[in-house]
């Protein structure tokens, strides 16, 4: 059985030291581990920004694409290979600006894939910018005067648009992050995992402490029920979205590669890609 | 009695002309005749004019006639706008129930009740066979060739609605016959071979290719005039076990497939012009990556969205020189609805071998186009995917990672999928070293560049360009590419026995060019003609960047949103020299 | 004061008869001359679809665009001439396929304009494919053996987004959806407005029977409150999306153009383009 | 005592390299030397690499030096990965603290203790300005010369802290002057003019020249190395009442700027290549709708993600042909950052006078290199609209819509805007009548489609090839495009000087192409070299394609992400020769 260090790979990421994507990163070896995947039946799918470089610091297959479409060339994967674990993961840029598209459309498709956003609230490596989850009024190179933009809501988005599995971790809080990505790599369908992680180069905001100071921890609300989907929204909504844990879950909910008409569990990869003579011949008959 | 004619029928969009068309042609085609059928419609669902025409040959004739010897009219507008191709005694069978008015000299009008002897069998829906069955006695062909088609359409109706269309049919052709006391000498038509062919689209051929090469996957986004090879996929990929994912965006389908074909499997996505356009980023990742991935892009009338029902060849520069940088890509026109089979195929093991977006570029003219074609023969069918290691063929892991861009002679690098134990690498759009992991040192980047660039130089493909070749030292060299291939060649033969020296090559390998086969051809001529359906002479722009012969290529260009008919191009050809 | 005819023009649309689009075309027409507008004062921005021929049958200044891009190019239009009143309209698909990630934004950036959505559960004008909206195991053309997927919803969508008037209509309701576009111009912010306009060619499910049958007209309920965002959500999710009415509005919430840091009442196309002496000579100090 | 002088600081990103650079390049410039600044940076935030190279010089001079007199190194690395450029006889200046070795023959080490100075004056981050101070005591200038920018960057933070900033500099000057016995003759600076100019990169002289022709709008998306644009008019448009929206991706953006054109106003968009790949739909939307569009195009290392933070020419073929279908558009490329004001001014005019898409390419070299200009004349900001009828000279409307697609003789439409009572119209990416509204018609759709081409054939720009020519028939003609105007120059008057008879043209309208001019020049040269930073030579296919003459056009191509240094234009010219 594989380990942690299975994962690693012996690269000096190039993020800022006290970046949040480096916990993200280690959540993600951890919660692999602690699965009990195998390296090469993992593939990681990232977009670009600073946090998409994550693909190339973990030891499994991985694809550094382009910016906003890691969504769908993980869904690619996917549905060419069942086997794999396919993990898709990127900025809050990358999936709230440029690929919102894919986000929406990946959440209600429901392919059995994990999607972890490293949200920092800001785009950092294009040193800076605002960002669509940054804070109204928030002050940054593209708004030097404060952002005049109501800032998207991913929680609510993912629930209104059918996610079957909605979680929020920090940066901050590694073993909750570890435990929401485990839950996620382990519900049969599409996940979305919202991960405050803090730019602490550009974003002087949304601090560490910052988070610490307002993030209610969702485990620790003995009453709370994420089964519900209505009660769900209410209390992301009462939260202002600072909450973490797993905020909605729909174990129930058939993903879609089990929906496909005549899909089998083989992966198309490992099937025959050759057809029959019979079953040419059947095909041309139509035409005559 | 005659060796080919020509036959229309229009009407209001929705009442069932090409169905109409769909009918006529499949009866004659299971007589053996040889067909090549053109659709007019307009970019709207119902009520607009449409039409279908069809050729009929006995023997094979790749193009749409210049004239029409037949108009099936359903109302009076099909009238006013065809007539005019209507050759000097042509005839016009049109529903007396609008009366007709022929519009034009020299024709024939023969007046059908469509209508009356269709309400009359007690559904008016009928009117189509009426028209059916005055087309046949006409053309002296027996109604009965259209006894089983209509069973197969109607006997899960019941008998009785065989009986009554069937009855439609005959009493459409008693009509006429009564009329015109038998068939016309002068469309009568010759016997055919008898031989069994297929009547398919361009798009159907596509599809079908690619189930033949192994694709089980297919993302892709709706659009006219490629909907079709999806819509055909969507049929038939459950049977073979795999799926077509209708995305949200061309953007999606793309980059899906590229994941797929990361993936290990083979895929493919079809667009036109639009969506294209909004590939081109991804298309470039491709081409860093060396991601086998196919993409068929059914030409319509641009830019923007231009005509999105008629036709035009106008998406070369855009797929040859579209995406930002510079990357290896492979861009291939089939020239008939046969070669669009072949051609598919081929396409899928180029992607493999050269590991690099391959596109496919037809028309709405080739992909919407239904023509007879000889029967697809599946032993031709190859898959060839290329330098691509098996579990047993992969060594242990060196390093921490496989070197999935290794430097190799030809500049190809063993390819390995995820989930093999010994292959694990990283992939990403920016340069890399060999392990795939970024780098910007500037001689990795060099050797990089060179080795992404270089490796398409080499490509090897069966007939890069199809030749008819019937001179040495040719005076007029006629190029084209892809649909305007039968057209030209009619063209073609009708100048040579007007006594020009001529030859035509058809070019099939778009990019890169096959440079050696095409100069010589170009240099033993002393005029190069190049036809395409465009308004800017993209293709004679291509061969002059790549030769240079500038004062011997003339352009031969339509751009009106129509595909050429053989006499426009006899006549531009001549015009020109 | 112009009249619903100087909103008409003489072309006979394209549409099949019965089609849905008829209606939102005349409730359009007459809710500008309802709220005295004048034809060359209103700029209607379409897309592609059988839908995004409506701007070629209004009596005003109107662009036909490209597929899912009506929303950016009418945000255009509104920030270079704020006097215009500005609609843009669409397809279903045009708006939640392709153009997803514009609808999210220019919902958040709240730009005052009032858009849309024609929606069939189906694509018109492609000759009946699935769309976004249609339901889950609809039978369209790309989906003969019924939808897999999660029919997007489109309120609570909106509302998640942060939209600040979140309005349904009906084609089979003339006077409700005129109202609701009456409301959704004056309203100052981006109105987003879902209309059911059934296409009778293609979508044999979806008819206006079916929706006759199940829509609960929120006009009708009076105890029902459209200003409280967790109630409103609430009530859409009871009712699984089919209501019409004014679902959710927010009068207080200022529009971007009003938010923009020194942005003039006089819309932009009629400022002076040209910069003084004194200001460039200003500018060019920066870099000595 | 020398007229040039090239100076390189170095260390790690985040380290304050750049604005260690920058107070050096203001220093000059405010003495009235000229600059010329190329940054190198790796794509990530802190940590890697960083190096800022000025060369300064007595009299204008538009290109990076070949190689080095000072090197200013903030680690060892810096070192390594540098000396080899230094000249022999440069010399490092290093910081004691990390113990640093020359690792290069003939060249001087200066070990000085910027950090311990620094930390012993209060502050560490001040070893930047003991570094400079080092630095001017090694080419003779007065640390007085910085006191002025010292002053501007910290008075607000009280005179104590300007004070111990000038310490530094002076304890570093001082620690030199006793090492060296003051300033090394052949790095002392000859005198500058003092002359007034300005210290600028292309993206901010594009900007700039965006707010001179009367930009108020922008919509944007960032990315490396076009952020800057869009950020320069964040902060200044609001001045003048506009604004900048940075939209969800590049689709929104160029879409958004259509629209607020054809609202009437004047906006621009930028990006890079990815970018430009995304927006290349909605290209065609404003050129068939005949909408002034201009779109900035920094290039940057592609394809894909490529090399994001290093320099290439690889977008001139998806510039002009990337669309599908055809439209009317231009391209345009300046040559230095003066250029890129005027060009920036330009391009709108043409825009407007054109109706149609309008590209702007500038490459990172140009776009994030910073330079001294001479001042920008206000005197030459003109603005033309073009056909543009305000409500005077709007006519009552006739018909029901205004013919917004007027043919007339040379193809252009007066154009109105939405909010006149007299022009409602419509417009579509469909092909479209007069009125603007849909038609399917043949022959209108001809006559549109030429109507469209055609119009920017007659194109009139100034200067729209640069000139060199001091030779009535050539040896060699050497062409370009955009940044590698210096380098070019450079190499080409060192050749003069080796006695060849050789022309320089550089390209600034790409797209429709000066063929006249550029024609006759390549005739009248024996050998045409195209020096491009790509790796396919897309300027020469060009070229090629337009005037064919194939065998004389050669390529010197660079690749690696660097631009070219004048000795690789000079080598490579004689290499080819
Ligand atoms: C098509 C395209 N547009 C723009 C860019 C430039 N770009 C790279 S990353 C990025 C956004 C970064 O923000 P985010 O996604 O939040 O990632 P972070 O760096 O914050 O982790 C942008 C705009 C690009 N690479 N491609
Ligand atoms: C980029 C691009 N992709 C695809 C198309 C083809 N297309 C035209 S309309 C349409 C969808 C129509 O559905 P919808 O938006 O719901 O409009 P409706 O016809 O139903 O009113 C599609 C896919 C296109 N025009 N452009
Ligand atoms: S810039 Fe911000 S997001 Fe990027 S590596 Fe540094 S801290 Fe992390
Ligand atoms: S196809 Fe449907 S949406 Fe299109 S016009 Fe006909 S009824 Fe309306
Ligand atoms: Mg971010
Ligand atoms: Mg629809």
């Amino acid at each position: 059985m594989s380990t942690f260090k299975d994962f690693r790979i012996d690269i000096k990421p190039n993020w800022c030291p006290g970046c949040g994507d480096y916990s993200v990163l280690t959540a993600i070896q951890k919660a692999a581990a602690n699965i009990g995947l195998e390296p090469e039946n993992m593939a990681v799918v990232s977009g670009i920004g600073c946090s998409g470089r994550i693909s190339g610091y973990i030891k499994s297959y991985g694809f550094h694409s382009i910016h906003g479409r890691a969504l769908p060339i993980a869904q690619g994967v996917k549905m060419a290979n069942r086997d794999l674990t396919v993990l898709a993961a990127g900025g809050d840029g990358d999936g709230f600006a440029i690929g919102t598209n894919h986000t929406i459309h990946a959440i209600r498709r429901n392919i059995d894939i994990t999607y972890v956003v490293m949200d920092n609230h800001i785009y950092g490596l294009t040193k800076g910018q605002t960002s669509p989850l940054s804070s109204f009024g928030a002050k940054t190179k593209s708004t030097p005067l404060g952002s005049i933009e109501q800032p998207i809501r991913p929680l609510e988005l993912a629930i209104s648009a059918g996610a079957g599995f909605v979680a929020q971790g920090f940066a901050g809080n590694l073993a909750q992050l570890t435990k929401i990505i485990e839950e996620g790599i382990k519900h049969k369908g599409f996940s979305f995992i919202n991960v405050f992680s803090p730019c602490i180069a550009f974003n002087k905001f949304n601090t560490y402490d910052w988070f610490k100071e307002r993030i209610v921890n969702l485990d620790e609300d003995q009453n709370f029920d994420n089964s519900n989907r209505v009660l769900a929204v209410q209390k992301v909504m009462e939260h202002d979205s600072l909450v973490t844990g797993i905020v909605y879950r729909d174990p129930e909910r058939e993903s879609y590669e089990n929906l496909v008409p005549n899909f089998k569990q083989e992966p198309l990869v490992k099937q025959n890609m050759s057809i029959s003579r019979e079953d040419f011949t059947d095909l041309l008959r139509e035409f005559e | 009695m005659v060796n080919q004619l020509s036959w229309k029928v229009g009407g209001q969009q929705g009442e069932g002309i090409d169905s109409t068309g769909e009918i006529f042609a499949t009866a004659l085609n299971r007589l053996g005749y040889h067909l090549f059928g053109y659709r007019h419609f307009s970019s709207r669902i119902k009520g607009g004019h449409t039409n279908y025409k069809i050729r009929v040959t006995t023997k094979s004739m790749k193009a749409i006639s210049d004239n029409l010897d037949i108009l099936v009219a359903f109302d009076q507008e099909t009238i006013d706008l065809n007539s005019g191709e209507l050759r000097d005694g042509g005839v016009i069978i049109a529903d007396s129930k609008f009366k007709p008015v022929a519009n034009k000299d020299n024709v024939r009008l023969l007046s059908v009740p469509f209508t009356e002897i269709s309400r009359n069998l007690g559904n008016i829906l009928m009117k189509n066979m009426v028209a059916l069955g005055a087309t046949s006695a006409l053309l002296g062909l027996s109604i009965e060739s259209f006894k089983e088609i209509i069973e197969e359409m109607f006997l899960r109706k019941g008998q009785e609605v065989v009986d009554k269309n069937m009855e439609a049919l005959k009493q459409g052709a008693e009509y006429v016959n009564k009329e015109t006391n038998g068939p016309l000498e002068e469309l009568r038509l010759a016997e055919a071979d008898g031989k069994k062919r297929l009547f398919m689209t361009g798009n159907e051929a596509v599809a079908l290719g690619a189930i033949a090469a192994g694709v089980r996957f297919m993302p892709a986004y709706p659009i006219t005039p490629a909907s079709e090879v999806m819509e055909y996929l969507i049929k038939k990929l459950p049977k073979f076990g795999g799926t077509v994912i209708q995305t949200e965006d061309e953007i999606a389908a793309v980059t899906m497939a590229i994941g797929a074909s990361y993936g290990g499997v083979r895929t493919m996505t079809s667009t036109s012009g639009p969506g294209l356009a909004l590939m081109q980023e991804a298309i470039g990742l491709a081409g860093i990556t060396e991601t086998p991935l196919v993409i068929v892009d059914v030409q319509r009338g641009g830019p923007s969205t231009g005509l999105p029902t008629k036709n035009e060849q106008s998406d070369f520069n855009a797929a040859i020189f579209g995406t930002h940088g510079e990357i290896p890509k492979i861009v291939i026109a089939p020239n008939s609805i046969e070669d669009a089979f072949y051609d598919t195929v081929e396409a899928f093991n180029l992607a493999d071998r050269y590991q690099c977006p391959v596109i496919v570029l037809t028309d709405l003219a080739l992909g919407m186009g239904k023509q007879t074609v000889e029967p697809l023969d599946y032993d031709k069918i190859e898959i060839d995917r290329g330098k691509y290691l098996g579990d047993q063929e992969l060594p242990e892991l060196e390093g921490e990672l496989y070197k999935r861009y290794l430097f190799t002679e030809d500049g190809i690098s063993p390819r390995v999928i995820p989930g093999q134990k010994n292959g694990i690498h990283h992939v990403t759009g920016v340069e890399h070293a060999e392990t795939g992991l970024p780098s910007e040192n500037p001689v990795n980047r060099k050797k990089m560049m060179e080795k992404r660039l270089n490796k398409i130089n080499n490509i090897k493909i069966n007939n890069p360009v199809i030749i008819n070749k019937s001179h040495d030292e040719a005076e007029i060299l006629v190029i084209g590419i892809g649909s305007t291939h039968g057209a030209i060649a009619e063209a073609v033969s009708r100048l040579e026995k007007d006594g020009y020296k001529i030859n035509q090559a058809h070019i099939r390998l778009i990019h890169p060019l096959p440079k050696d086969q095409l100069k010589e051809l170009m240099e033993k001529a002393k005029k190069v003609i190049v036809v395409e359906n465009n308004g800017t002479g993209q293709i004679a722009n291509l061969l002059n960047m790549n030769f240079g012969m500038i004062d011997k290529v003339k352009s031969l260009l339509k751009y009106d949103g129509n595909p050429f008919l053989p006499s426009e191009i006899y006549d531009g050809i001549r015009g020109l020299i």
